[in-house]
Order: structure tokens, then C-alpha cells, then sequence
């Protein structure tokens, strides 16, 4: 029977918590279980979902575990909420992508992989907790540098970082040439082509 | 290949409405990813004439339908103009002939499309990927948030970009001519004023060399150390004791008593 | 195994919804099934509930059903929300950023700049150790004067207090001059950039 509780405690537990529960934090709430009872209370939960035709799963996400309900009932759940669902612009994505798969990265390195102004984009993201400022770059003019959230592998399913397909093996599904590594990108004006100086100008002076 | 560019771009079959379409290029990296793939060009071997002529025809369009031409389209029109002149340019016959493989005026646009197309299949995988609040949905019943109910040591949500923010807006509600400059300076000076407060905490007392000890001693590092040294001293927070003429000079806290201050703070 | 497919459905309904959920709602966001269905889905909802030591059940509250944890786990549940990561309210964090960024700052400028009083807030950040009293400012009345402390800039990721970010660098991102550079378009070659003017004159058509 203890195993059921416990089980039925993290369930509660997931159900309750406002975001995905790491193991440390149920460990932590749950001291009178160990490390291994709730390991197997969230393996049993997971099963139980998939087996008995539940409306919700568990998934493992942002370096915890959290309900949620099917995808295959989006279109149904969309009815009750109340705000319109997400929606993400192409510049929206593109700009995550770069920061997500370059962090930390400034602006200008993400204006010059995109080709065009993103401080609107930047912005827009900072304010929806999908990136955040992780500090300033040690090269001159100390330009801020960005990365992603913790909201951000939320929104898109992730249990981390790592769970993101590398570049190599999107490049290898759209079967385009191989590209070298990621190196630095040429931002120094003074290193860099001639063409991309007049974008480099309308950077912000810090 | 030639034809008027709306032909040219816009299939009729594809795009009704072609006006709407114009709107929808990222910026022009991916106009003209979008040239070479109706053109089935190399991304690697682009004929730049052809694509440099696509291009301008693109902009002269969007200039006729009166469509506001981001500054970005024209950067990238002359780089093309400039790479299309250089390729017409006899290859010149340097010594360091190894290096004429790099000398290909195109490498850097295509190294750009090509990095470009890997982000931007990277974003399509992205958004294809199922969402919290697209796709999937969580409970939204936050519990109510209050710094107020404290007790326990828990860790703090903090964000920077939230303090810039509050800043932001509380400076957007206050009459602006009192607050607009000094910012980065004041910070240094106050980044200052800590560092001389954690020294001397950290031993009680502190040498008024050791303050210029540390670091690449700049000239704006000093300033701001002897500056912050005064304002520390203007508050009472320190003292600076000699034992005799000419000894070194000593910096200690000075005799304010926190706790009395914490009370003074409630009041 | 429609009628599985209800009760997951429903299932998900309830999970996702920030209130009880009456009858009728759930009518309305279900045209697909009728009333009678969508009753037998609740009541096996119910009792799959009951019967697998589930961490959650099904009430029927308000004129509507919810899902709720189970009143014995009410002690575990509270357990979590004692353990909450603390947010900040708004008052504390705009009293943090003027510190922040005017240190060292008195009492009376902050409230000056907030329009309110205080003097709670600023003894929480004491207490949060995330501000610290510098001295005293040589005005009559001496006032107490603030400035932040070292775990403020841990709490921030924050090399030191350079690192901040400017409210300019801010402020940069949400302009939108894009559209202020356009210029004539480069297409007569006569306009274009001097020095590849006579090379033009000689361009192959392709």
C-alpha cells in the first residue's frame, strides 16, 4: 500500500505545483520517502496515464516532471481557455532558435545571423520569459549577452537543453551541404567584411 | 528567365494575392534564399549576376507597390552590386596563390546563407514541436505571490530584466529633467563604494593601499575608488586613521551602530 | 471506446480549468457528445478516482465539477507551497531596481520616486540581505542612505555592478527605427556606390 500512496502523493503534488517539480523538490518535500520510492511512484504515474486512457500525461520537462493534458486534445482544450492560444512569429522563432542554440549571444550577433534589426524580437521575448539577460560581454562596448529560460524549455516541451535536435541533424533532414563548426562570428567592424558595417552602426552604443 | 517581376516571383497560381506576400521575407537573407531555391541555384555556386538582378527587381517591386523597403534590403542591394563588381574584376595574381581559393567575393554571402538556413530550419523544428498552450496544457492556478509572507529562507525569482523594467517604469512616471544622466557613472563609483564596505568588513579594518591593489589598474578604477572613498566618508560609514605622520593610512568602519538604523528604517 | 475517449476528454477539461466546471459548460464545449455521455464520463471519472487510490477526485462544488487533491494529503500539499521559490511583488522590485541604480540612495528618494511609502519594503530587502545601509548622508536629519549588497549581485548572476544593464541598452531594444533608414533603392547604376560604377559599364548579361 505504500507504494500506491506514494504514488497517489505525487500525483497530488504534480497536480497542485505551478510548474514542472524537480526530483530534488519532491525529495525534499517528501522526506519521509526516499530518492528510489519516488522515482518508481513517477515511473508507475507515467504508466498509468498511457495505459488507462487518462485525458492528461506526465512529462518530463525543464528538469522536472509536470501534468499535462494530450496533444491529441488541443483543438478541444483551446475551446475552454479563455486567452487566445500561443502563437509564434517567424522572426520570433528564428531569433529563439539562434539565442537557443548560440547562448550566450548578443544582439548584433543575432542581427547579423538573421540579416535584420531584432530589438523589437529581443524585447518581446524578455517580456514573455522566454530568454533572459545572462550578463554582459567581455569584449569592448560590454554588450549584453542572452540566453533561454526555463520557461522556454516549458513552452517547447523540453526536459533540457540537451533534448534540443543538434543543428548537425536538422542540417542532415534538410539534406544541405555540411557546414564547418560554429565558430565566432566576425563583429568586430574592424575584422569583419565591409557590408556589414553599416548594420553594425545602428547598434546601440554602451 | 527574364520576365516583369511579378511574374518572376509571384506565381499567380501559388499566390493570389501577391501584395500580401511581399510583406513575408524575414529580411533579405531570406529573400534570397528564397530566389535561389525558385531558381534551384547552389546555395554554394550562386550565379550573383542573376540573383543580384532578381533581387534589385524584387526591390524595384516593393518600391511600386509603395511598400516601405527596410534599410537591410538596400545594405544587402550594394553588397551584391559590390560582390558582382569584384567577381568582374581579373583575379589578381598574388604569390600567395593558396589563399586565392578564400579570395571568392562571394564566400562571405554564402557563408551567411548558408548559417542563415541552418537557423532558420532550426526554428521551423521548433515551431513544429508541441507547446505548452498550443498543444498541451498545464494547470494555471498560480498560488497567490507574496514577499510580504516570509519566515522560511527560500530562494528568490529574480530576473534582471525585471529590475531594468521596474526601473523603467518608475522612472516613466517621475518628472524626467531630475533623472537623466549620471547612471553608468554613479554605478561604478557605487560598484566602488561596495568593494571598500566588503574589504573592510571582511577584516575590520583595511589599508588605504589595498583599495588600488587589485584588477588592471585603470585610470577611471582609481578616480572612481578615491571618489567612492570620499562618499564613504561624507556618510560616516568609515573612518581613515594614521598612527603618525607619514604611516599608512587606515580605513575602518565607522561608529554607527546597524541595528539602531534597521529600527530607524521601521519607524 | 468513445466513451473512454469522453471521459478523457473531460478529464482534461477539468485539469486545465482555473474553476469548477458546470454541466452545461461542459455541454457547450463538447457538441459532440450529449449531455447523458458526458454524465456517465463524470461518474467513471468518479469512481476511477475512488477505486485507484488516485491523488486527485472529483467534487462537485458550486454548480460545477473540479479536481482536487485529497483532504488526508492536505498537510504534503502545504508543504509545497511553503517551499515555493519567493517571487518578488512589484513594490519590492521596483524599491530594488532604484537602489540598484541610484545607490547610494535614501529612504526619502526612493519614496520620492515611487509616489509611496517604504519603509516595510525596504526592511524586507534588508532582511533579504539584498541591500545593505552605507552610512549616513551629511543633510540635517542625517538620513540612512542604501546601496546594494553582494548577494544582490549573486541573486542577479552579476560580475559586479557594471554588469547591470543600462535602462539605454533597454530602451534601444524597443525602438523601432527600422524604417527611418530607407533611402533611395540602389538601382540605377549611376546611384549605386562610386567606385563599381565603371565596372558595370562593361556587365555580361546573363
Amino acid at each position: 500500500m505504500s507504494s500506491l500512496e506514494c504514488k497517489a502523493l505525487v500525483e497530488g503534488l504534480l497536480f497542485v505545483a505551478d510548474g514542472p517539480l524537480s526530483m530534488d523538490r519532491l525529495v525534499s518535500i517528501l522526506p519521509e520517502r526516499d530518492r528510489q520510492e519516488i522515482l518508481a511512484a513517477i515511473e508507475a504515474l507515467r504508466l498509468d496515464c498511457e495505459r488507462n486512457a487518462r485525458g492528461i500525461t506526465l512529462a518530463e520537462v525543464a528538469g522536472g516532471y509536470q501534468l499535462r493534458t494530450r496533444p491529441e486534445h488541443a483543438e478541444v482544450m483551446r475551446r475552454l481557455q479563455k486567452s487566445r492560444p500561443l502563437k509564434f512569429s517567424q522572426s520570433a522563432l528564428e531569433s529563439l532558435a539562434i539565442i537557443a542554440y548560440r547562448q550566450p549571444v548578443t544582439r548584433a550577433e543575432i542581427e547579423y545571423l538573421r540579416g535584420v534589426d531584432c530589438g523589437g524580437v529581443v524585447k518581446t521575448l524578455l517580456e514573455k520569459k522566454l530568454i533572459r539577460i545572462l550578463g554582459k560581454k567581455d569584449v569592448p562596448g560590454r554588450p549584453i549577452v542572452y540566453g533561454t529560460t526555463r520557461e522556454f524549455l516549458e513552452t517547447f516541451n523540453l526536459k533540457n537543453l540537451n533534448a534540443l535536435p543538434t543543428l548537425k541533424e536538422i542540417q542532415d533532414l534538410a539534406e544541405l551541404p555540411v557546414y564547418e563548426e560554429q565558430g565566432e562570428l566576425p563583429l568586430d567592424p574592424s575584422l569583419s567584411v565591409p557590408f556589414i558595417q553599416p548594420l553594425l552602426q545602428g547598434e546601440p552604443e554602451s | 528567365m527574364t520576365g516583369s517581376p511579378t511574374q518572376l516571383l509571384f506565381d499567380p497560381l501559388q499566390y493570389s494575392g501577391y501584395t500580401v506576400r511581399v510583406d513575408t521575407f524575414e529580411g533579405p537573407l531570406d529573400l534570397l534564399l528564397h530566389l535561389i531555391r525558385k531558381n534551384e541555384m547552389e546555395i554554394c555556386d550562386i550565379p550573383i549576376a542573376s540573383i543580384t538582378r532578381q533581387y534589385l527587381e524584387y526591390l524595384e517591386l516593393m518600391k511600386e507597390l509603395n511598400l516601405e523597403v527596410a534599410g537591410e534590403f538596400l545594405v544587402m542591394a550594394s553588397t551584391l552590386l559590390q560582390i558582382k563588381s569584384r567577381m568582374l574584376l581579373p583575379s589578381p595574381e598574388e604569390d600567395e596563390a593558396g589563399e586565392a581559393e578564400e579570395q571568392d567575393p562571394r564566400a562571405e554571402l554564402i557563408r551567411r546563407l548558408l548559417e542563415y538556413q541552418r537557423y532558420k530550419d532550426a526554428a521551423a523544428v521548433l515551431g513544429a514541436r508541441e507547446l505548452l498552450g498550443r498543444d498541451l496544457f498545464s494547470r494555471s492556478l498560480p498560488f497567490p505571490d507574496e514577499l510580504e509572507e516570509k519566515g522560511e529562507d527560500q530562494p528568490l525569482v529574480l530576473e534582471l530584466f525585471d529590475l531594468v523594467e521596474a526601473f523603467r517604469q518608475v522612472l516613466s512616471k517621475v518628472p524626467f529633467e531630475r533623472f537623466h544622466d549620471v547612471i553608468s557613472e554613479t554605478i561604478s563609483v557605487a560598484e566602488r563604494i561596495g568593494r571598500i564596505l566588503d574589504k573592510i568588513d571582511q577584516s575590520g579594518s583595511v589599508l588605504f593601499e589595498e583599495l588600488f591593489d587589485e584588477e588592471p589598474l585603470t585610470r577611471e578604477l582609481v578616480i572612481a575608488t578615491f571618489l567612492a572613498l570620499l562618499e564613504l566618508c561624507r556618510l560616516n560609514s568609515i573612518k581613515v586613521a594614521q598612527s603618525e605622520p607619514f604611516a599608512a593610512i587606515l580605513l575602518i568602519r565607522g561608529n554607527e551602530s546597524l541595528s539602531s538604523e534597521i529600527e530607524y528604517v521601521e519607524s
